[in-house]
């Protein structure tokens, strides 16, 4: 294998490998579950993106045609992630879970709950 | 909003283009026989489901649509390295915060890219849309400037998304 | 270099797991949990691409695909379940 | 001529009272006699060659296997007994037509009558063991029916029950036996064993079939200590009682002591047995009758007294007492059958048999009072009457044995007072219900019965009288012909006379005369007497035994079977343990010669995450949501493993079952509580927790055993021949749709199943639905949230069209049918989850039931197809074709199978949660919980 | 015609997928007609296969084409065409009964009643243990199905417990079928016994353990103490139709150890002949002895009906632990007698039980029947031939089930225990007879009509009670060459296979 | 690692089993599943593990046993269908009794009855 790529594989590798763990020592050590929100949300798309990226290109070079259906795993999460973190932050907010003292506009996760205008 | 009338054999061509792309992203090919049974499955599966849709505002700026998505993934990956700082900081200097952004964008789906890009940028969860959908209340991870953050969702990403959409 | 970086991001992917389980066992409260347990999903998928990396071989490629589709419709479901009690009303 | 009919006349006469009842009493009467009188008849035609000393036998296979034929003979015991039944029978008959009344149903009384009858001429003519037993048996449950005659009376119930029962352990017993000897012969048949009497008597099992032998006569002939039932099954019709409880079937009990005679008697066992039981069942019935107020219950323990004494002669072991006993069978059985008619007409007449208040009846029918006394007077053994000659004959048998050594003198004084009893009965009959002043508050003034209904007991008075006059011109031929039956040799030499001089016996006469009138003379102190003991009321008590048996059998079930399914799986459990954990100590050595894989890191991770989230759905399982998460881990690392150990097929469907299960169960934890309270004791808990464990501990090491022991297995073949013959490179896929297909096609059958089950589970529920959450709290206002919906609707095309991908793919890579058809049944949910069903309703308008059937029937007819080629069904056929600019590609019936299997998916999981989710969108029923 | 093997498990499964689909669906009348019609049709098949089996020597049909041990294949032999033949007359009749009315108390009676028939068709003539596995299933979840037809609250909790038992059985069987696969390398039940003997010292242990834990699994089923608890009231509870039909269930449990463990693990098998034998033999007699307990416990007749079912498969059991011809011929024909009554008591119950109104088959006092005349004629040979009392069929399986225990030293157990469990059976059923149908206060109660396919029902079912006995001479005849069929090791399927396919 | 996946097995196998033998039917649900998993797992094993070696031609150098697989998705299928029944039976259960003991009933051993009139008096 040419060293240029395994090299831009294991970088994309161990970058996805970092963005991952990340995220879940976000989701582990953050104060309150909104903050914990953020965490696995973001990091993980990062860090799956990395990780798909070299998987790509890894397979591209090892199949010798451009392999690509890795995108499709980036496009599901990209899109369906959003969607998991509103669910689970309107789940927070109707369960009233406890917020971080210094948050500011806690109040408003009230009116949010109430889906009412601020 | 204009809905015209579509040919019925294509009732959602933006569908059957990105089903089409997607098929051949699935098999990892452009073999002629996929081609023909990705454009097969690209009119059908459209024309089953097209029941299971609600009519949306259409895309119509192709080039838009790109520039917004580069832009997006790009703030992505900022936002990441943010958040990678943030998270692996002392958790004792963040101040969260909820705030509420309002929206000019009418339509659900607008509002739900949008909703999507906030949750999928630096540090900021897009919690809850009001039920008039004219409010979107978002919790940040680390709030330095609220205006000006409710400044940069609007014009970063609600304005050339009312572009995209047209409304 | 390249099963350097496997072991590498091994370590790391199961460390993240073994956090994610910690946070699941801890809770709090059902939305951490619920949120735990659909981090750990998503770094099952990490798990499985780096897998398919390691052993060369596309078979696993389906398996990633469908927790990434699966886990969302999970998890969907475990905050609707919390939210209305009814999951198809 | 065939001797068949004598038995199958009477058995198709039990039809014909049921079709001739409607024709009148007179029609019925007489049809009903045809068929028995023509094989009495067909007897007396055998008669003569009977005399000159033959034996009729007729056999046709029927059971070999069971050494059954039917089979019948003919010799002087059945003949003697063919006439008793079918003689006394015909006159019974012809009694019962005047005896039962409009309201009793006379077609079916006849019918169980002739039922006995034909029983139990099969009884004295079966040539072969079980063919006897069979009509052994079926003397029992006709004679239960005709007690129970008159089943509105709870007597008539008990009494046929309690007698069914006697006589039907007796029957057991008696098969045992029958058996045994069978055994010991090697043969059924009657005349083999017969002949084999010194082979029979002399092995090991001998004891033990006699006794088994023996149980069954004396319960049917109602000896000490079974003769309780005799008296109680008086609750029958009269005509019941002069048929069966005195001629005939109480006397099955002697046949059969009669007919084993030469291979049974002979040995000291019989000799104890036998004569003992005769002896005390004589004294007790004897003794017993003189209380009796009831003129059926006196009757009926003359007869037990009566079966005794045959009994007691039978058990001599001489073979003149064994003669005697044949003619005393004879002469009790017409006494006795008269006696019965007479008591029946008196009942009849006067509405009463309370010999209490039967006084006088003299002046009100003399006629039927002569026949009476003359009969009575047969019983009591006053001379010139039958019963003289056969107890004559008794006494001198007495004397006659020295078996009890120097005791042996007691067995002929106590047959004398069991003799004066029997007189000082036969007084009290006599005297107490035609003289002795007046009668008694009688529902009906008595007078003489219709002509034809005394006519019976005056053919059988007379008989008494004929053969007590003439014995040798009248039955001397028969008893001969008989005894020779019986003893199986040259008959001893004895005389029918009437006159022997003044001898013992009939100095033990005249004692028993004396004796017999000085007890009646002195009745009321013996009255008074008696009376100071309770009676004991064998039905009281005999119920009370079953009903303690009832009651223990109760508690027993109670016990064991208390309605707990916890218990009942803890038990299957431990057998389990027990099946699983034995054969491990045959189990050298865990460790097998298969080579390991060495631990990683990664494995051991999963690992954990494993056990402590199985552990965690344990420890909480009293939190349900929380259970139902840690659930999903487990299943998450499942299909993890499955990816691991090279099985991504497993992996993929494990995975899209696991989320459907999972939303399957949170749509039915919203119907169920969210929490429950501790309820287990701790006990409880840790014996669970031990059986598991140890069960987890047998599995596993079982488990590690396989693992490291090499296989060779059968899978080289699919392998080698997945390409070539099943035209798939996923062997794993092939071997489902191919190899294996009929096992797939009976999974989607139950998954099909599965559903029509749950639709109709769902069809009829009433369900709770919670108003709020375990916390107390309201549920969320916002229903569809308008991001998931949006989300979910646009990501429909997308899962659909990876279905599609799956599926098609599936022949020659992992996916297939299966998990198509569950991703897009997830998809579909998805948007059931996202808006409702309300929405969905006028969207989708598939009837799912039609998708399961429709996939089903794809399926099997892909099977079906293979027909046409004349190959087996799911002969899998594939071919690749080559279409210019497509490229090569292949078409095979496997796909064609596997699209079967993928709506059979689809439509049994939509089936199941779409319908599952509709329940609430009817009317909510609040409903307070009461757990 | 060499499709004949498959046809009993075909048809059914065509008729009941048939029935969900248009035309036939969403009518009662239509599915009643075609369902009678389909049954018919299915005995003659089964009636034509037995006869070519018994004639032509054992059929086999190679699904597929792919020859065993590779592929399935389904082996119509004597035993397992008798078994089918079974069923279907069985199936007919509990059909026939609830065309009278209770096939409407719920949805898809019909295609469940036909799925069951075809997961019972299925088990018996597999030749695949993995296979027997799945249409134990087929059968099993047919029979949830059927048990909650009707609905009410006994129902859902007998359901409940069956269910879950039987999803617990359900799981050992695949525990057993794990171990048996991972010794044996095979999953055709003619290979394993092959191999048997070929096993290591290791796997001997293993596969005992599997063989063992089969005799879980398949006494669960056959109801064989201590797994025997879910039946009374399961049965009890089921609909008359369904409880019939439940007859044959047990018989399937029997069946399976009947053909499992006497061809893989039979007298032949070695170091693992006849594993499970010391088990079964006090397993059977406490059964038997259970069985009757229950039976002279039970209060009402559905629940003696089912405790006589125990008491049959304890019967049973000891034929089978006798493992001798004679006893597994005696066996065979106690199955066909015992099923088919059985499952004639059941409907007899009902019978009674809708004439008495509140008291229904309690034994209890109540009002007299109606039609106590005809239902007392069914009840009555039903009863003699369940307590084993000539001249009905019951004397002969028990007088063949004696006869061949005899020389055994078992003996002194067996036949004690047989004769006495019957005299128990006479007890209880003469108590339950004289009070059902005698022990009456007051008037007699409403007209309840009796439907005439419903007595018709009953009498196809006790038909076969005189008649067994009357042909119990070629019966006997035909248990006998099954039972030697059976216990016969030379045989093995790969005779009948062409030259070609070996 | 063979020894690992035992050792999982048991566990899961012990879990499942605690689980059955409990009074609730959801809890026995869950218990069901878990010991399907154990099952399942157990069935693969009797093809032994391999790494890197599945069963689809051309994929890789040996091949992993792929008749336990194919048995195990079989077994996969039917636990699933089993598992809807016995899930809705539960509710239907429920439904019927007002509870959701197994047993339709509540029964509380002595020493409990025993706390509970205490608590009441
Ligand atoms: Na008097
Ligand atoms: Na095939």
């Amino acid at each position: 294998m040419e060293f240029w790529i395994e090299l831009v594989v294991s970088v994309f590798l161990v970058a996805g490998g970092i963005f991952v763990l990340i995220g879940s020592i976000g989701l582990a050590k953050l104060p309150d579950f909104y903050t914990r929100l953020h965490g696995p949300t973001k990091a993980t798309t990062l860090g799956m993106g990395c990780l798909l990226i070299a998987s790509m290109i890894l397979a591209t070079y090892q199949q010798g045609y451009l392999s690509v259906h890795e995108l499709l795993i980036t496009l599901f999460l990209l899109i369906t992630a959003p969607v998991t973190a509103h669910m689970l932050a309107k789940t927070a907010m109707h369960h009233e879970l406890e917020i971080l003292d210094r948050t500011s506009g806690k109040e408003l996760s009230k009116r949010a709950r109430e889906r009412m205008n601020p | 909003m204009k809905t015209k009338p579509r040919f019925r054999l294509l009732p959602m061509p933006l569908h059957s283009l990105i089903l089409f792309v997607v098929w051949l992203l699935l098999n990892n090919t452009v073999a002629p026989g996929h081609i023909v049974l990705g454009g097969f499955l690209a009119l059908t599966i459209p024309l089953l489901t097209s029941g299971m849709q609600n009519t949306q505002p259409g895309f119509r700026k192709p080039l838009a649509t790109l520039r917004y998505v580069l832009m997006v993934i790009g703030d992505i990956i900022v936002a990441n390295f943010e958040v990678a700082m943030l998270v692996l900081g002392s958790s004792k200097k963040l101040s969260p915060a909820f705030i509420a952004v309002p929206l000019n964008i009418e339509h659900e789906l607008p509002i739900t890219i949008l909703a999507s890009t906030v949750s999928l940028t630096p540090g900021t969860v897009s919690a809850e849309i009001s039920a008039d959908k004219k409010w979107l209340y978002v919790h940040v991870l680390n709030l330095t400037d609220k205006d000006e953050l409710i400044a940069s969702i609007k014009q970063r990403y609600e304005q050339p998304l009312m572009e995209i959409f047209e409304c | 270099m390249l099963s350097t970086a496997i072991l590498i991001v091994s370590v790391l992917v199961c460390v993240s797991l073994a956090l994610n389980l910690w946070r699941l066992l801890k809770g709090p409260s059902r939305p951490d949990r619920i949120l735990a347990l659909d981090t750990m999903y998503i770094n099952s998928i990490a798990l499985i691409i780096l897998f398919g990396i390691s052993s060369s071989t596309s078979l696993y490629f389906e398996a990633a695909l469908l927790i990434a589709m699966l886990g969302f419709v999970s998890t969907a479901a475990m905050c609707k379940y919390i939210l209305r009690g009814d999951l198809i009303e | 001529m065939n001797l068949l009919w004598v038995v199958l006349l009477p058995l198709i006469g039990t039809l014909v009272p049921l079709f001739t009842e409607r024709f009148g009493r007179n029609i019925c009467t007489l049809s009903v006699a045809i068929l028995p009188a023509w094989s009495l008849i067909l007897v007396l035609m055998f008669a003569g060659d009977i005399f000159d000393g033959q034996e009729i036998r007729q056999s046709i296979a029927w059971i070999p296997a069971m050494g059954l034929d039917l089979s019948f003979r003919l010799d002087g015991l059945s003949l003697l007994f063919l006439l008793l039944i079918l003689g006394i029978g015909l006159l019974v008959i012809l009694y019962a037509r005047y005896y039962l009344s409009a309201k009793d149903s006379m077609g079916q009384f006849y019918a169980y009558l002739i039922l006995f009858m034909s029983a139990m001429v099969g009884i004295v003519t079966s040539n072969n063991l079980i063919q006897l037993w069979i009509f052994w048996e079926l003397t029992s449950i006709s004679s239960f029916l005709l007690i129970s005659f008159w089943s509105h009376k709870s007597e008539a119930r008990k009494g046929a029950r309690m007698a069914l029962t006697v006589t039907g352990a007796g029957g057991l017993a008696l098969l045992a036996g029958l058996l045994l000897i069978g055994n010991i012969v090697g043969s059924f048949d009657l005349d083999t064993v017969l002949s084999s009497g010194d082979l029979i008597r002399s092995h090991a099992t001998y004891p033990i079939a006699l006794t088994l032998v023996l149980l069954g006569a004396f319960t049917k002939s109602a000896q000490f200590p079974f003769h309780f039932w005799l008296p109680h099954a008086m609750a029958a019709p009269t005509p019941v009682s002069a048929y069966l409880h005195s001629a005939t079937m109480v006397k099955a009990g002697i046949f059969l002591m009669a007919r084993f005679y030469p291979v049974l008697a002979g040995t000291d066992l019989w000799f104890i047995i036998v004569s003992l039981t005769g002896l005390i069942t004589l004294l007790i019935g004897a003794y017993v009758a003189l209380f009796k107020h009831d003129l059926k219950g006196l009757l009926a323990y003359s007869t037990i007294s009566h079966l005794g004494l045959i009994t007691l002669l039978l058990g001599l072991n001489s073979e003149l007492a064994a003669v005697a006993a044949i003619f005393h069978i004879i002469n009790h059985a017409t006494f006795k059958a008269s006696l019965f008619m007479a008591a029946g007409i008196i009942d009849h007449e006067s509405g009463s048999r309370d010999m209490r208040k039967l006084n006088g009846l003299w002046k009100y029918m003399p006629y039927t009072a002569t026949l009476a006394m003359v009969a009575a007077l047969s019983m009591a053994g006053v001379p010139l009457l039958n019963g003289f000659l056969s107890k004559e004959m008794f006494f001198s048998e007495t004397l006659n044995q020295s078996t009890l050594g120097s005791l042996s003198w007691l067995i002929p004084m106590l047959a004398t007072v069991g003799a004066a009893f029997s007189v000082a009965y036969s007084l009290r009959f006599i005297h107490d219900v035609f003289f002795n002043g007046e009668p008694i508050d009688l529902p009906k003034t008595p007078k003489e019965p219709p002509r034809y209904m005394k006519v019976p007991v005056e053919i059988l008075v007379t008989l008494c009288l004929v053969v007590g006059i003439f014995p040798a011109y009248v039955v001397g031929d028969l008893l001969n012909v008989a005894s020779l039956a019986v003893l199986k040799h040259e008959v001893p030499i004895y005389s029918l006379a009437i006159w022997h001089g003044f001898n013992i016996p009939l100095f033990m006469s005249f004692m028993a005369m004396v004796g017999g009138a000085t007890i009646y003379y002195n009745r009321r102190h013996l009255f008074e007497f008696q009376s100071h003991f309770d009676e004991p009321d064998a039905k009281q008590i005999f119920e009370g035994v079953i009903q303690s048996i009832v009651r223990g059998s109760q508690k027993v079930i109670d016990t064991l079977e208390n309605g707990s399914l916890q218990r009942y799986i803890f038990l299957l459990l431990l057998f389990t343990l027990v099946m699983g954990a034995l054969p491990l100590l045959d189990l050298t050595q865990n460790t097998g010669s298969r080579a390991q894989i060495p631990l990683d890191g990664v494995t051991l991770t999963g690992a954990l995450l494993l056990i402590l989230s199985a552990i965690a759905t344990v420890i909480w399982y009293r939190r349900r949501f929380l259970a139902l998460i840690f659930l999903s881990v487990v299943g998450l690392i499942v299909s993890l493993a499955f990816a691991q150990f090279s099985a991504p097929d497993l992996a993929l469907t494990q995975l899209s079952v696991e989320i459907v299960t999972i939303i399957l169960l949170l749509l039915a934890l919203f119907f169920l509580p969210q929490n429950a309270h501790k309820e287990s004791t701790n006990r409880r808990l840790s014996g669970d927790l031990l059986v598991s464990g140890l069960l987890g501990c047998v599995i596993g090491t079982i488990c590690f055993a396989m693992l490291t022991t090499p296989l060779n297995t059968i899978s080289d073949f699919f392998i080698a021949n997945s390409k070539t013959g099943g035209g798939g490179t996923n062997v794993v896929n092939v071997i489902l749709v191919d190899f294996r297909g009929f096992d797939t096609l009976g999974e989607i059958t139950v998954l099909g199943i599965a559903a029509l089950g749950v639709f109709k589970l769902i069809a009829k529920m009433r369900i709770f639905m919670p108003t709020r959450d375990d916390k107390g709290r309201a549920w969320s206002n916002d229903p569809h949230p308008m991001m998931l919906e949006m989300v979910s609707q646009s990501l429909l095309p997308l899962a659909l069209l990876v279905s599609v991908y799956i599926f098609l793919r599936g022949h020659n890579v992992p996916g297939g049918g299966f998990i198509a058809g569950l991703i897009t049944s997830v998809a579909i949910i998805q948007q059931y989850i996202a808006h409702g069903v309300m929405w969905i309703k006028p969207r989708i308008n598939i009837d799912y039931q039609w998708l399961i059937a429709g996939g089903i029937l794809i399926a099997t007819a892909t099977g079906l197809g293979s027909w046409i080629f004349d190959r087996p069904f799911l002969s899998s056929w594939f071919d690749y074709f080559d279409l210019p600019w497509i490229g090569k590609f292949e078409l095979a019936s496997a796909m064609l199978f596997d699209l079967g299997v993928y709506l059979t998916v689809v439509g049994a999981v939509m089936l199941i949660l779409a319908n599952l989710g509709k329940l609430t969108t009817s009317e909510r029923i609040h409903i307070k919980e009461n757990d | 015609m060499q499709h004949l093997p498959i046809l009993p498990i075909l048809i059914p499964m065509l008729a009941a997928v048939l029935m969900l689909l248009p035309p036939l669906s969403n009518s009662i009348s239509r599915h009643r007609i075609f369902a009678v019609l389909v049954m018919i049709v299915l005995i003659i098949a089964s009636t034509w296969l037995l006869l070519t089996s018994h004639q032509q020597g054992t059929q086999l049909y190679i699904l597929g084409g792919w020859e065993p041990p590779f592929g399935i294949a389904l082996v119509a032999d004597r035993l397992s065409t008798m078994m089918v033949l079974l069923t279907s007359v069985l199936g007919l009749a509990a059909q026939l009964y609830a065309c009278a009315g209770d096939d409407n108390d719920g949805m898809y009676f019909h295609p469940l009643f036909m799925f069951q028939i075809m997961g019972v068709n299925g088990a018996f003539l597999t030749g695949d243990i993995f296979n027997l596995f799945v249409f134990f299933e087929v059968l099993l979840i047919a029979s949830y199905a059927l048990l909650i037809h009707g609905g009410g609250k006994q129902k859902t909790k007998a359901t409940v417990h069956y269910v879950i038992l039987n999803l617990v059985g359900s799981s050992i069987f695949l525990f057993a079928l794990g171990i048996l696969y991972g010794t044996f390398g095979s999953l055709n039940i003619e290979d394993m016994a092959n191999k048997v003997t070929l096993l290591g010292e290791q796997e001997q242990a293993l596969a005992k353990a599997g063989g063992l834990l089969l005799l879980v699994v398949f006494g669960l089923k056959a109801a064989l103490l201590p797994l025997h608890f879910w039946l009374p009231n399961t049965y009890a509870a089921a609909s008359a139709p369904v409880a019939a039909l439940f007859a044959i269930m047990t018989k399937v449990g029997v069946y399976s150890i009947l053909r499992v463990h006497t061809t893989i693990f039979g007298e032949d098998a070695g170091a693992l002949a006849s594993i499970i034998i010391p088990w079964l033999w006090p397993l059977a007699l406490i059964t038997l002895i259970m069985g009757a307990i229950g039976v002279l416990a039970s209060p009402s007749l559905r629940l003696t009906a089912a405790n006589l079912v125990i008491v049959s498969v304890g019967t049973l059991m000891l034929a089978t632990a006798m493992q001798r011809e004679a006893a597994t011929s005696a066996a065979l024909y106690y199955i066909i007698h015992s099923t088919l009554i059985t499952g004639a008591l059941f409907l007899i119950a009902d019978l009674i039980s809708k004439q008495r109104g509140k008291a229904e088959d309690r034994y209890v006092s109540a009002r007299k029947m109606h039609h106590g005349k005809v239902i007392g004629i069914t009840f009555f040979i039903a009863a003699l031939t369940v307590v084993g009392m000539p001249p009905f069929s019951g004397f002969v399986g028990k007088i063949l089930i004696l006869q061949a225990a005899r020389g055994m030293s078992e003996m002194v157990w067996v036949w004690p225990v047989l004769l006495i469990a019957g005299l128990a059976c006479l007890i209880a059923i003469s108590r339950a007879g004289t009070t059902l149908f005698w022990r009456s206060s007051g008037k007699s109660s409403n007209d309840v009509p009796i439907s005439r396919l419903k007595l018709i029902a009953v009498a196809l079912l006790l038909s076969a009670s005189p008649l067994l006995v009357m042909f119990g001479g070629p019966i006997t005849d035909f248990t006998n060459l099954a039972a030697a069929q059976l216990h016969d090791e030379g045989q093995s399927v790969y005779a009948m296979l062409p030259e070609g396919d070996k | 690692m063979e020894a690992i996946y035992a050792f999982c097995v048991g566990i899961l196998t012990t879990c499942g089993f605690f689980l059955v033998l409990r009074g609730r039917t959801f809890t026995v649900v869950i218990g069901l599943t878990l010991l399907s998993y154990a099952v399942n797992l157990f069935l693969f094993a009797s093809g032994r593990l391999k790494l890197d070696s599945a069963a689809v031609l051309g994929q890789s150098a040996e091949y992993s046993d792929p008749l336990p697989q194919a048995l195990v998705l079989t077994a996969i299928v039917i636990g699933f269908a089993m598992t809807a029944f016995v899930v809705i039976l539960a509710m239907r259960s429920r439904a019927d009794q007002g509870n959701d003991h197994v047993d339709g009933q509540i029964r509380l051993p002595l020493n409990q009855t025993h706390i509970s009139d205490k608590r009441n008096g």
